[in-house]
């Protein structure tokens, strides 16, 4: 910073209409100030901030050439900004200005001790000049930010997003692992709390999404490959062969011809389904897909072609593509939790199944009775927090050795308006509820515990550290039905037995394994394994990468209103982000100063942000280079860089050191 | 502020209260209740600290209410706390207000 | 200075944490908003607030820098201390009278000295302390104010001119008058929150008659560090509490009270107090009954199992009935229903009543914006794809306007509204925010 | 612990015991605010939501073996403050019903609780049949002057009396005896010595002359009235299976004369309280009164209409009207007679009875457990 | 002229600096060698920077951080670090390591801040200036 112009401060004190008058002998402040080296202009006013405050300052610009301009009022918090326009306005750096607080951090708390309170102020407006002196002029960092945003998932998180974001005028590209939008609402039929169709909502989202001409969707695509910044990002994005061309009209011969059959994921392994499918009719795209990983390509399916071999290709050639993105919407969605085989019975007896498979069967089922494995069901009992607030000790941990000790928030008000549409279709069945506690939080929600209590559920409540236990039923005679025992605290501690045919785990909600994005984007997963966000209140959809933000079920358990709700945040930041077509970052990042860089790598190692300081080749010498866009601006590398050749612009360590001088400094001109 | 400045602002006081006389009238009653109250709780601090169920003894006021106007009183210094004695603090006049 | 007309994209109502998001998040889109508070100070109910769940951060520390954010924005007119009296539909937008209460403060000249308000001779409750504190009749509303100008409150004033004499800057103005001016607006976000449910309905609980049942927001003032005894202490008189219990749903999921619905917060804040008073009141005992405890929300089940290892005592079981022993101590009597259904009488030195919230304000009146009759929070025709969305075009709702949530959600949600309003505003020929040149990407046409 | 099995069923059957919607407990939430809100709860009987709890889950067993519905009142503390509106309250109601027929081996009360048909329509048979009997054998009809011993010979109708009053006591008695086995020997483990049984036998007619348990409860007023009503209709009872021939006679007795005043004070209270009883039923304002089932209709209905039909009786006695006298007396028998013989063993009244017998049981048990620590204590030291 | 003990605030604008505005509101009285500079985060700061402040002749220094409020990554964590790290290296220069302070002070955290500066002024009367006590372990060495 050698070759910058001699400094020419003036340094104001302002009364604040006695605020600091009063206690302070700004006059004296004044005149000790005047003798400092550098200051051209040392004045006091009744209120700096007022116009003529501000005019004078404006006009000691103008007249005096000042280059640096120190005002000592009330808490930076309040007028730093005002002064930093003043400045502005008598065209100067905003960045060349300095605040020092002497109402809230001195008048106000030494009002006993006005010598000590006076003193206080000039040491502290002698250390504002001393930073002064040090002021470099600073511009905001400005990216120019690449107007598309990449959504990550398809279910109704994303779907939701890219509808948000496409209609700001923002170019939007969705991609979706699995050959079908969706995601779990299409699995649905009616969803609380208003009972809706699940997928006649969904397609009309859908319908308006593709319609949209922002938005482009891939499907069968996933995200292999990621660098860059935030405004300028580099995706790869791999696409898998969906096998059939669009447009291809002999779809039901061709599903029909295919000789496979594997379990129907739609359905949870309800149904089957060809190795050639949809994944349920009226999905989208309608064009069915190849299921690459069960067809043994017999080439049976091709047998109903007449002639138009062209459309069909029995070879996956996933073809990699790049995009730059300004954005990414994480929207990876959820899955269910699986039981263990044996947890309350599942996978050992055919009669217990979960509310998924429930809420699938029952979308299967004809109206008169509820039948399972040929037997009409008389008695079913749900049991809740299957997966969810387990415990340490009791729960059998996950392949990855944790318990899921969170609640997944959506399984009560499920299960009771299960239970309801069950009473409904079939008015003679008995159901039971085996709960800890029910949690039918939301607006609407509390309706379908007091409508599945005039339904007559019967409600039973466990302790976490004594579940319900699954059993054959003794008195079944063979007939394959099961007793639900549960130690019932409602009934003050007494085992009751309910027998029945069909138990229903309400199964939680997991985090769908996304390792490769979660590598990728380098975001960060929470101690639950949903992604983490900055901060539940201050930045909840943003995650610690800028322009990565979280979208739905990926950061935790949410229902749809909720999913929709924190999509449209997302949508919203992604908006501000790229809506102007550049980002424009506060310029207090870390500097290098390359002379005295020799490449140590200290400051990558303590940096906490990925990619905000890297080593690079710079005139054949490494050196760290400073990404701005990444960078936080907490300055850990000015500690840990033993050369000094790292600094945080507008926070200098040189400033700071210049400041300590002055306040330890024993020269200072007091004048009585 | 001049002698003719200071009349006239007397004589616009003067119509303000008339204007608003019933709630001036309220709030000094309020004020002179307050005051009285108030006496008679800095009374017995002179003796030294007091806790609340102690004025409430002396004074025979509600505890609620001598809270209240301590906690007035001690947001702007006016009274100030000196220890504990057992699960009640006890409270002072500061030093220099009588 | 007298308050001109304004025009601008968006007119949001409500000053809360949910208007102010919402007034952020337009604004940083490039949007002008102007947010309308009816109190002198923007922060709502939020910023009265100790400590919030579940990672046990300052509460101020997170508003108070939304509060700078959105005094300090420049696509933001903050309208404080004023009042929507009617809203108008006009050519496709609204346009609102808005009442400006006079402060009997100057405002431009103001600077938070607080001078005026330590000459000034009347103590009144202080209803941010709800009531436990006093303040002066003319004061500066809160130490954490935005704007951080006083207000003079002339129903409770005896005009004695000390707080003019004493004012360093002159801005005393007794003259003031209310004023009335429009804003016009293409949208606007409804932000009015929540009331909290009425503890005096319910006279088993004492009908608000007994001085050691408080309510959850008490509390909240009680452990605040700004907060009016500075400790926290029972205003019966002033002791230590070494005993205190919760008591849940005292004003939902009753419908001897009207609320039927769940209020979804009070859970997560009782746990959240208790934890705060054990670490005030180390040696208390703290007792939380309850009838489902429903910590539903991200880390909210292990901050509740925290609250359990840490020794808070869960009691399954609906209190039927609070009264009070001789030494003004109250007493619940209770079936522990986890404990052999008994019945106890169990005295505790201070009661908190976990209330539940109630719509904030309706209103229908002013903008013929349906409520819903079951509730009366504000009716969102399709919650589930667009929770923001009102009956009426061009009106959204956020926050606790919508219905009882807490303060992650409400954020969540003023997003989501802004989202909406953006898109809605996007959608309007002659808005005033230019829509950027397309960028390079290719219109390319939806393809799988 | 031996497992308990629900009987879903249990509720549905339950539910016909109460007036059509009354019985609301699948509602009930089970937060406990009714038993701590109950002013009769007790830690050896918190009720009513373990009364409830049983309901819900159909644990017949347990129900019957506990004596927890007749230790409730009705005073509609736990209904109005439930926060669900479950009715608790209805629910004991409907439960004391419920037992009341499974204490009745005849079946002849679950078929009056659940059929508003066969409930009519056995008073109207008994009521016809009286008639009947008094149309085919009345004593000769003297319309000169009034003679109702000689239209009705007194010591017949006395006969009458005695048969009716053993059949009902018969009937009473054993149901009585079931309600016993089913609290004293499978509801609890404790062997109950016969002593137990006789040191507190004093509670029984204590507690059936004076309802005491019911002036614990807020509702005083209502207490006063029934418990005058009691003491009217046991008056009377007394009078006419004892002392008929004393009380049905030609005589006319002055004022001072008890068999005037006594007859006199038990018709007014049992008008004042029958009538109060009909009139808070059409009124509905207090909780327990907001439901009525038939059979809370028919006992008040028909204990007004006696007493009043009776009153008629007396008044056309003096007035010197013989036809009318002897109508008005048919009338009242007819209806009399199956007001005793169908309500007090299967219906509405057999609560007169149940209700100190519980109470009775209850203290039984508590003594039996006392001496059975008594004898154990010093072993220990 | 008097010689206080020179103490420095070091304040997170995040945290300490915003709650010794908090302080001001309050109109609360603490002693006025107390000096407070806002800092962005204290993680910037090394060992070195604190030790020449010592030998500068600031007799204390308190950092008011914001603790698990911090909103940088791992800023917290590297200042405390630092901050251990600093001790010893105060104890080879006979600086009385309690002259070095890390509090973790919020927006309103009044009361903690001025229990801090008052006791660090407390202390920094007790056992003098730092200037004399690095005087001291020069000769004695």
């Amino acid at each position: 910073m050698s070759e910058k112009e001699e400094p020419r401060v003036g340094v104001y004190t302002c009364h604040c209409g006695g605020n600091i008058s009063d206690v302070v002998r700004c006059e004296r402040v004044m005149t000790a100030l005047k003798k400092l080296d550098n200051v051209v202009v040392s004045r006091t006013d009744m209120s700096m901030c007022s116009d003529a405050g501000q005019a004078m300052v404006e006009a000691d610009i103008a007249e005096y050439g000042l280059n640096r301009i120190v005002i000592g009022a009330c808490s930076p918090s309040l007028h730093e900004q005002t002064f930093r326009g003043t400045v502005a306005r008598a065209g100067l750096n905003p960045y060349l200005y300095h605040h020092v607080g002497i109402r809230e951090q001195n008048s106000w708390v030494h009002k006993d001790d006005r010598e000590g309170a006076t003193q206080k102020a000039i040491r502290l407006m002698a250390a504002g000049i001393a930073k002064a002196r040090l002021l470099d002029p600073l511009e905001p960092i400005r990216l120019s930010a690449k107007r598309h945003a990449l959504i990550i998932g398809g279910g109704i998180a994303g779907l939701r997003a890219a509808w948000d974001i496409a209609r700001r005028g923002i170019q939007v590209t969705l991609i979706e692992k699995s050959p079908f939008l969706g995601g779990h609402m299409a699995q649905l039929e009616s969803v609380f709390p208003t009972g809706e169709a699940a997928r006649g909502t969904l397609h009309d989202l859908i319908d308006k999404v593709t319609g949209h001409p922002n938005v482009t969707i891939h499907t069968r695509a996933e995200l292999v490959g990621m660098s860059g910044y935030v405004g300028d990002y580099q995706a790869t994005i791999r696409q898998q062969s969906r096998g059939i061309k669009e447009g291809f009209t002999g779809i039901d011969k061709l599903i029909e011809n295919c000789p496979l059959e594997v379990p129907d994921e739609f359905n949870y392994g309800l149904t089957k389904r060809k190795a050639i499918y949809t994944a349920y009719p009226g999905c989208y795209p309608p064009t069915p897909a190849v299921d690459w990983e069960n067809c043994n390509k017999c080439g049976d399916c091709l047998k109903s072609l007449n002639g138009e071999r062209g459309l069909i290709s029995l070879e996956n050639e996933p073809h990699d593509f790049d995009l730059t993105v300004g954005a990414v919407v994480v929207a990876t969605g959820f899955r269910l939790y699986e039981p263990a085989q044996g947890e309350y019975g599942y996978g050992e007896f055919p009669e217990v199944i979960t509310l998924a498979q429930l809420i699938r069967l029952l979308a299967l089922n004809g109206e008169k009775e509820l039948v399972w494995n040929g037997r009409t069901v008389h008695n079913l009992a749900f049991i809740h927090c299957v997966g969810s607030r387990q415990i340490d000790g009791i729960n059998e941990p996950q392949p990855d050795g944790q318990v899921n000790n969170y609640c997944s928030r959506v399984c009560c008000t499920a299960t009771l308006h299960a239970a309801n549409e069950l009473r409904e279709r079939f008015p003679a069945i008995n159901l039971y509820d085996f709960y800890e506690d029910i949690r039918t939080y939301g607006r609407g929600h509390e309706e379908y515990y007091t409508e599945a209590s005039k339904n007559m559920v019967r409600f039973l409540r466990f302790h976490d550290d004594e579940l319900p236990r699954v059993t054959p039923d003794p008195y079944a005679n063979g007939t394959g039905a099961l007793l639900v025992t549960a130690k019932d605290y409602l009934t003050w501690g007494q085992e009751i037995d309910a027998p029945v045919d069909l138990v229903v785990l309400a199964t939680g909600v997991m985090p769908n394994p996304i390792d490769d994005i979660i590598k990728l984007l380098k975001v960060s997963p929470g101690t639950d394994r949903f992604l983490l966000e900055v901060h539940p209140k201050l930045r909840p959809v943003e995650t610690a990468v800028p322009g990565v933000v979280l979208a739905g079920t990926a950061q935790g358990p949410m229902n749809i209103q909720e999913s929709c709700a924190a999509a449209s945040a997302a949508a919203a930041k992604v908006a501000v982000l790229l809506g102007q077509g550049r980002v424009e970052l506060e310029p207090f990042v870390a500097h290098v100063d390359p002379d005295r860089c020799d490449g140590t790598g200290e400051c990558v190692t303590v940096c906490a942000y990925e990619d905000a300081i890297i080593l690079a080749g710079v005139n054949g010498a490494t050196k760290a280079v400073v990404t701005p866009a990444n960078c936080a601006g907490c300055g850990s590398c000015v500690s840990a860089c033993p050369n000094q050749a790292i600094d945080l612009q507008g926070w200098s360590l040189s400033q700071y050191e210049a400041m300590l001088d002055a306040i330890a400094s024993d020269s200072l001109p007091v004048v009585a | 502020m001049t002698k003719e400045d200071a009349k006239k602002r007397a004589i616009f006081l003067k119509n303000l209260r008339a204007q608003h006389e019933e709630t001036v009238e309220r709030t000094q009653t309020l004020l002179k209740e307050q005051k009285a109250i108030r006496r008679q709780i800095c009374q017995p601090m002179r003796d030294g600290p007091k806790t609340i169920p102690e004025l409430a003894q002396i004074t025979g006021l509600p505890g609620n209410e001598i809270l209240w106007h301590i906690t007035a009183m001690k947001k702007y210094d006016l009274i100030v706390e000196a220890g504990m004695c057992a699960e009640y603090y006890l409270y002072q006049r500061p030093e220099g207000v009588k | 200075m007298t308050q001109e007309n304004l025009h601008v994209d968006t007119l949001v109502v409500g000053g809360g944490i949910a208007g102010m998001q919402s007034a952020l998040d337009l604004a940083d889109q490039g949007f002008r908003v102007a947010l309308v508070e009816k109190e002198a100070s923007i922060g709502g109910k939020m910023i009265a607030l100790s400590k919030v769940f579940p990672t046990l951060d300052c509460c101020s520390c997170i508003t108070t820098p939304k509060m700078s954010a959105v005094a300090h924005h420049e696509n933001i007119d903050l309208l404080t201390y004023c009042e929507i009296g009617a809203i108008h539909e006009n050519g496709g937008g609204f346009v609102a009278d808005v009442t400006k209460k006079p402060r009997y403060v100057n405002e431009a000249d103001c600077t938070g000295c607080r001078q005026c308000e330590y000459a000034c001779p009347i103590d009144l409750p202080n209803a941010f302390d709800m009531d436990l504190g006093a303040m002066r009749a003319i004061r500066v509303p809160f130490s954490t104010a935005v704007p951080q100008k006083a207000v003079l409150d002339i129903e409770n004033c005896i005009l004695c001119g000390k707080c003019e004499q004493t004012c360093p800057v002159n801005c005393i103005d007794f003259t003031q008058q209310p004023e009335q001016f429009q804003i016009e607006a293409d949208a606007i976000v409804l932000a009015t929150g929540f009331g909290l449910t009425p503890t005096d309905a319910k006279k088993e609980y004492g009908a608000g008659q007994l001085l050691n049942v408080v309510d959850a927001l008490t509390v909240e003032r009680l452990l605040a560090p700004t907060g009016p005894y500075g400790h926290v202490l029972r205003p019966s008189d002033g002791k230590e509490p070494d005993s205190i219990a919760y008591v849940q749903c005292a004003g939902s999921r009753d419908t001897t009270l009207g609320v039927e619905y769940c209020s979804r917060v009070c859970c997560m804040y009782a746990i959240k107090q208790a934890m705060l008073l054990s670490g005030a009141l180390p040696l208390a005992d703290i007792t939380i009954y309850y009838m489902d405890i429903r910590t539903f929300g991200k880390g909210y089940e292990q901050f509740y199992q925290n609250a359990r290892a840490m020794g808070i005592e869960f009691v399954k079981g609906k209190v039927a009935r609070i009264t009070e022993d001789d030494d003004k101590n109250p007493v619940v009597r209770v079936e522990l229903i986890d404990e052999g259904s008994q019945i106890v009488e169990r005295a505790h030195d201070m009661i908190v009543l976990s209330v539940g919230m109630v719509p904030g304000y309706n209103p229908q009146a002013i903008y013929g914006v349906p409520i819903d009759a079951s509730d009366g929070f504000i009716e969102i025709p399709s919650p589930n794809i667009a929770p923001t969305v009102t009956n009426h075009e061009g009106i959204f709702a956020t926050g606790t306007a919508v219905s009882p949530m807490d303060i992650v959600d409400s954020i969540v949600m003023a997003g989501a509204a802004a989202a909406e309003t953006a898109a809605y505003l996007q959608s309007r020929n002659g808005h005033s925010y230019k829509l950027p040149i397309s960028g390079s990407m290719e219109m390319e046409v939806a393809h799988v | 612990m031996m497992a308990n099995r629900m009987d879903p069923n249990l509720l549905i059957d339950l539910k016909r015991y109460g007036e059509k919607g009354a019985v609301n407990i699948e509602a009930c939430f089970n937060c406990g605010n009714c038993t701590a809100v109950c002013p009769l709860t007790s830690d050896d009987h918190p009720f009513p939501r373990n009364t409830i709890r049983l309901m819900q889950l159909g644990l017949k067993d347990q129900i019957l073996q506990s004596s927890d519905p007749w230790l409730c009142y009705y005073c509609g503390e736990c209904t109005e403050t439930c926060p669900r509106g479950a009715e608790p309250a209805e629910a004991q109601m409907a439960l004391r019903r419920w037992l009341t027929a499974q204490y009745d081996w005849t079946g002849l009360a679950r078929k009056f609780y659940t059929s508003e048909v066969w409930e009519i329509g056995s008073i109207i048979l008994v009521g016809v049949l009286i008639a009947l009997a008094f149309i085919f054998f009345h004593g000769p009809i003297v319309t000169d002057q009034v003679e109702l011993n000689t239209f009705a010979p007194v010591d017949v109708i006395h006969i009458g009396d005695w048969i009716m009053a053993l059949l009902l006591l018969f009937f009473l008695l054993t149901n009585a005896l079931r309600m016993h086995n089913f609290i004293m020997r499978r509801g609890t483990k404790t062997k109950i010595p016969l002593a137990a049984y006789a040191s507190e036998l004093w509670s029984l007619p204590y507690h059936f002359a004076t309802q005491k348990r019911w002036a614990t409860c807020e509702e005083r007023p209502s207490w006063i009235s029934h418990l005058l009503l009691v003491s009217g209709y046991v008056l009377m009872l007394v009078i006419i299976v004892f002392f008929l021939p004393w009380f049905q006679t030609d005589n006319v007795y002055p004022l001072y004369h008890p068999q005037r005043w006594l007859g006199y004070y038990a018709t007014i209270v049992l008008l004042y309280g029958a009538g109060r009883a009909i009139w808070g039923r059409l009124e509905k304002a207090r909780q327990m009164h907001r439901f009525s089932h038939a059979s809370d209709w028919m006992f008040p209905i028909l204990l007004f209409t006696v007493t009043l039909t009776g009153i008629l009786v007396h008044i056309f006695r003096y007035a010197g009207l013989p036809m009318a006298t002897y109508v008005t007396y048919v009338v009242h028998l007819a209806l009399l007679v199956p007001m005793l013989v169908l309500e007090v063993p299967f219906g509405k009244w057999s609560h007169l009875a149940y209700r100190p017998l519980a109470i009775y049981f209850e203290a039984v048990k508590v003594k039996a457990r006392e001496m059975e620590q008594a004898e154990l204590a010093p072993a220990t030291v | 002229m008097e010689t206080k003990p020179k103490i420095l605030i070091l304040a997170t604008l995040s945290g300490g600096y915003a709650g010794a505005d908090s302080v001001g509101q309050l109109h609360a009285n603490y002693p006025s060698n107390a000096y407070i500079l806002p800092v962005v985060c204290p993680s910037m700061f090394s060992e070195s920077f604190y030790l020449r402040a010592f030998e500068r002749g600031i007799d204390g220094i308190l950092l008011m951080y914001s603790g698990t409020d911090c909103p940088f990554k791992g800023g917290a964590e590297r200042t405390a670090q630092i901050v251990n790290k600093t001790f010893p290296l105060m104890k080879e220069k006979g600086i009385d390591p309690r002259r070095l302070r890390l509090v973790a002070i919020c927006t309103v955290c009044t009361k903690p801040f001025l229990k801090e500066v008052n006791q660090m002024n407390d202390l920094l009367r007790g056992i003098g200036p730092v200037k004399m006590e690095m005087a001291h372990a020069v000769i004695g060495d």
